[in-house]
């Protein structure tokens, strides 16, 4: 089997050049996407029978919560192919994952307090899975902290790598034990984030949303990673044209 | 002045490195230092007496909160007394000697936390019941949160390694490395202040106490590779 | 598929949970639109950075190029 | 894994290029070094003599070329070497908590041999005080009692083993170096001081500089 | 090479070395660093999430401990921080070079404790109201939080500066500056949960947010003497 | 406080006897420094040296006998003689996280001085770079550019001042220490290294060592 492609992967430089032309339509698909699934979401959806008008909070709620959790596994799987295969494009790739991971886990938060306040009358409750979100952004900002700790920037990769591994172990773990812990305290007073028919015609809307999120994602884990690319390789003459030629 | 003597084959110099070898030196240490062992104890205990100053003494409240503000302090202490596992290691070159070695790091790591568990989570069990009574936890709890101590502390010591060999070459970790622990710590606080509760509760508690320990049993298997990998990180920098 | 509200100030308030729905999107469009337009500025911040080393640069090396010419005259003076 | 034939060539280093941080501090850099020689590797500050005595034990990874290790490269000779290696950095590896004779003991030296080491470094009366109530020079000279010790690994490696030492400290070293050198031992070194050793070569790291010119920048680093 | 002039008087060399001078060397630093702002705010934030999971999730229990807790917190947190204060700089040979200069160590240790307000207090107090948020206090109780949690925790800075240099020439001070210091700091906690308690049961607050003002000046007054009393000390061991 | 004449005694040391942890390191010191002077104390490792400066500067309380500053005795003298000292111990005072032109400010200078003082100690191009990104050597060369700053204080303490310094370094530190000489300054010095420095005078604290007979444990040392 021909592995070159696999090194050429590994090469910042082919990477920049090549995902340079994908990113306007990326962009493109996620403004389009995301703008005809809220319009939609806003507007265009009956109420919800018990939540109201409230329930439009969905639209945004439920995506950024997906893709926080999915962006983890992005985050730590890159980082073990960096640490594997020495390859600094996916550590670069790993670091943008973990910004891009803790606003969209920020997201799914405030949204989720905000929703909170009309449907339970509160912005916090701890609840099983709000607890592990939360613990989600405490991961994703402790991978960013000791990444930007280290003075030398190839331990810092290697470091954060590793810490977001040992992550991956610990969080179907926290996930397990904070639902139990919940379970344990018998909340009975609240019924939280039940599994709910959702009606079709509030579906659509929710999958415009979903897949537009998920665009919008890839569109910025890749201009993060490219400009973590040009800082890093900034000593190259490649990052140099790149950088002083678009001016 | 003795001359060289090359001849014979190395393994001479090392072979007393193994890992009895490395545990005596580190509780030798610890001893030394007694500071060590008694510091994340007075911690626990002042922080807990300051609580109540903070929260007001209804013996209702402090009795609802003990098992829980117990574990947390537990942990509190275990994680900030970790800064230093490594540290002075690492400043006098004793840590970069040791990744020289040709033996695995696993087994100086595993040394290490063994030695740190002792200097600060077997003292704290000990104490716990005490503070529990000053806390007004009913006595029903005492026994349990005894051995979930035991057991819980001993995986966050070695947890905690992780951190402090991800943090050991910072030139001022300051907070961070309980930022990176803590998430870390979650599971075994629940199970514990879980074993605790039901105990008080009067339920079963045993589920709970085998969590902890399948918990300590992973924790000792997989989390010295984890920093025996950090060190190696944090060494090359 | 319809609009489902009777006018703008009924779109506006949602009955009563407006302020929570208009909050949550305006915040998650600011956090987007702030992801999106970070590496702008990186970029930008970069390109700066890199035109001050280039001085730098230039400046430590008429500072050699100085030092040897006042240490070697002879080699200085040599065509290149 | 006993004896060494004295031609053995226990370390060999071709076109090794050093990095930190992106900046390249020495390139092409080639030499060999036999059982029963030694080598002192000179350089200005900053020269990268650290740099390039880190990367030859294994501790850092940003590098190009090639190491072998008694034949063996990079990643896979390191175990062997560092069976057979002793290496004392511009930190000693002295833990101030301990007293001299305890540290030597940790390095897994007997009680007697421990005794003899710490005297030939004239720490008589020493060896029961802690280390952090020892002087610069006097903690130097714990560091470097462990190459006093009978059965020292074959391979020394020494980031500057005269700093802090005093005339006499200095003149025991350069004596116990030679009997090594002489036993078919093999030693790497670095020192701004002269040091007289019989057969000593040097390796000048200034020869392999790179004076990055602005057009330097443009070569990609290809790099493991 | 410039040849020595030292005809002139010697001053000019260093009267650069005033207080702002101070301040602003040591604000370059935090920001530089900008770990060490963000890492005790992280910490106050994590610790305070890790509560509800060791004491249960019931709302009017988190209400109950929610002052305490978060000014308990609060309090750790600066302490922690604490110990970097001058570790840095006894490190490197900084301190001593301070204590050698003409002008009183006062002015530096003050500018220094600033600063680690700055850093840690202020940012903190700020998202105090956030954290009540989360653990379900009343809503009267808002802007007495913050507003003591200002006062007290510049308090905080100045007197943990002292335990800071008491600590500062140990190898490893690990908790024993956690011991001196929280004694000292009882008083600030008793009036700042006090106040908060107040606000939340609907009475004045007025009384004890005068007197964390007047600790405050106090300890602006004292501490920083102190603490320069102490660095001689830690430095000539 | 101005200009000082050449003859002015800077420092009078009688009978000086300095205690650590009980143990008399050395007794009965006497000398004196006179401004245009320089003195490089000797002495094995361990003897004191470090010692006997810090207790000079006023660090170190346990020591019994009289020190002179420009005629001011110990506790009196201290705040007149800090104004004109300039002290660089083992440890040199560079802080890792600034560059050493902020590291230089920080030590009051201006811009321009700062970094013509950095040319003279062969840092150029690294004004910018963190210090804890520098070699051991070039760290020490931050904390020595304190003194190629101009206005620089009358009264140099330097604590072996030649560790880590490449032959160059060395050099053109000899250099500017001649320079302060012929200026009037003074210096007083440790260095295990051989010094060249015209009219420099040698105190060897072996002269003045107390070799402590079993008897002599007893006696109770009457100290300040
Ligand atoms: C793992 C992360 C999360 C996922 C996968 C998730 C998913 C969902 C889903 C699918 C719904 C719709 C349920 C329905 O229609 O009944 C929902 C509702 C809701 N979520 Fe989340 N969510 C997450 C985290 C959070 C967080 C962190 C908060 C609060 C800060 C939150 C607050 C809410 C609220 C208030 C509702 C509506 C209330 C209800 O339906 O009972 N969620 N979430
Ligand atoms: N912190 C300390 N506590 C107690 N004793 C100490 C301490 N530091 C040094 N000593 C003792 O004081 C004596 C003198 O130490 P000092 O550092 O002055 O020696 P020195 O002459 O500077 O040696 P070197 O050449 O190694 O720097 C030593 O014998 C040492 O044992
Ligand atoms: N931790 C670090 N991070 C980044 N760069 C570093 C680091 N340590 C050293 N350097 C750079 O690498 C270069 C070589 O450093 P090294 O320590 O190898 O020098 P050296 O030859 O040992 O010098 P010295 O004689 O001063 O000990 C220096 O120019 C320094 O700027
Ligand atoms: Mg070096
Ligand atoms: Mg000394």
């Amino acid at each position: 089997m021909n592995w070159q492609w696999f090194h050429r992967l590994g090469s910042p430089r082919w990477f920049y050049q090549k995902t340079g032309a994908w990113l306007p339509w990326l962009a493109l698909a996620s403004v389009v996407l995301l703008s005809v699934g809220s319009v939609w979401g806003l507007g265009f959806v009956y109420e919800h029978g018990q939540q109201g008008n409230s329930y439009r909070i969905i639209y945004i709620h439920v995506p950024a919560a997906l893709l926080a959790l999915a962006g983890y596994y992005v985050m730590a799987i890159s980082g073990a192919i960096g640490l594997i295969w020495r390859m600094k494009l996916s550590f670069a790739v790993m670091r943008a994952a973990a910004s891009i991971g803790a606003v969209l886990s920020f997201i799914c938060l405030v949204t989720g307090s905000l929703w909170g306040k009309p449907t339970w009358g509160t912005y916090w409750e701890w609840e099983a899975r709000m607890t592990s979100m939360l613990i989600l952004l405490f991961l994703y900002i402790g991978v960013i902290a000791l990444s930007h700790a280290a003075s030398r920037e190839q331990s810092a990769d290697k470091a954060s790598a590793l810490l977001a591994l040992v992550g991956t172990v610990n969080i179907p773990i926290i996930y397990w034990s904070v639902n139990w812990w919940n379970s344990l305290h018998q909340r009975a007073t609240l019924r939280v984030i039940e599994e709910s028919r959702i009606d079709p015609v509030m579906f659509y809307p929710l999958l415009i949303m979903i897949i537009g999120f998920y665009c919008m994602y890839a569109w910025t884990l890749l201009t993060h990673t490219r400009t973590l690319l040009l800082k890093r390789e900034m000593r190259t003459k490649w990052a140099q044209d790149e950088l002083l030629g678009g001016r | 002045m003795s001359s060289v003597d090359v001849q014979k084959p190395v393994s001479g110099v090392r072979s007393a490195l193994g890992f009895m070898a490395l545990f005596r030196i580190e509780m030798l240490l610890a001893l030394r230092k007694r500071a060590d062992i008694t510091n994340p104890l007075l911690f626990f205990v002042t922080v807990l007496a300051l609580l109540p100053l903070g929260v007001g003494p209804e013996p209702e409240l402090l009795a609802k909160m003990a098992p829980g503000m117990i574990w947390v302090m537990a942990l509190l202490a275990n994680m900030l007394s970790q800064e230093s596992l490594f540290r002075g290691d690492f400043e006098d070159g004793t840590l970069e000697q040791l990744t020289l070695l040709p033996q695995p790091l696993y087994f100086a790591i595993l040394a290490k936390s063994l030695v740190h568990w002792i200097a600060t989570g077997l003292p704290l069990a000990l104490l716990s019941p005490l503070l529990a009574l000053m806390l007004n936890l009913p006595v029903d709890g005492y026994l349990c949160l005894l051995v979930s101590l035991l057991l819980g502390t001993a995986s966050l010591s070695l947890i905690g390694a992780i951190g402090a060999a991800l943090t050991v070459a910072l030139r001022r970790p300051g907070l961070l490395l309980a930022l990176i622990v803590m998430p870390l710590y979650v599971p075994v606080l629940i199970f514990g202040t879980g074993a605790v509760q039901a105990a008080i509760d009067g339920y079963a508690y045993s589920t709970q106490l085998a969590f902890l320990a399948a918990l300590l049993a992973t924790a000792a298997a997989l989390a010295p590779l984890a920093a025996a990998g950090a060190i190696r990180i944090s060494l090359d920098n | 598929m319809e609009f489902q509200f009777a006018n703008l100030s009924e779109f506006l308030t949602m009955g009563g949970h407006g302020i929570f729905v208009w909050v949550s999107y305006l915040m998650t469009f600011l956090a987007l639109v702030g992801m999106a337009i970070y590496p702008r500025i990186a970029r930008r911040r970069l390109q700066s950075e890199l035109l001050r080393q280039q001085k730098n640069a230039q400046r430590r090396r008429r500072a050699v190029s100085e030092r040897t010419a006042t240490k070697a005259p002879d080699l200085a003076k040599e065509p290149a | 894994m006993s004896v060494t034939p004295k031609s053995q060539v226990v370390l060999q280093v071709t076109d090794l290029t050093c990095i930190r941080d992106g900046r390249r501090l020495f390139e092409g850099l080639r030499f060999s070094l036999h059982a029963g020689a030694a080598i002192q590797v000179k350089g200005s500050n900053g020269a990268g003599k650290t740099t390039l005595l880190r990367t030859l034990i294994g501790s850092s990874s940003e590098f190009s070329g090639d190491i072998l290790w008694c034949g063996d490269p990079y990643p896979k000779g390191l175990p062997a070497m560092r069976d057979s290696l002793l290496y004392i950095g511009h930190r000693g590896g002295v833990r101030s908590g301990l007293t001299p004779l305890e540290n030597l003991t940790w390095y897994g030296a007997n009680q007697e041999a421990a005794l003899s080491a710490l005297e030939s470094v004239d720490l008589t009366g020493f060896e029961d005080s802690l280390c952090h109530s020892l002087s610069a020079g006097q903690n130097r000279r714990v560091a470097l009692a462990r190459l006093f010790l009978p059965n020292s690994p074959r391979f020394w490696i020494l980031d500057e083993p005269l700093t802090a030492l005093d005339v006499a400290g200095v003149a025991a070293l350069e004596e116990q170096m030679a009997a090594h050198l002489r036993n078919g031992g093999s030693i790497l070194l670095t020192s701004h001081q002269p040091l007289s050793l019989p057969g000593l070569d040097a390796l000048n790291l200034s020869d392999y500089t790179v004076f990055e010119s602005f057009s330097d920048f443009g070569g990609e680093h290809v790099l493991s």
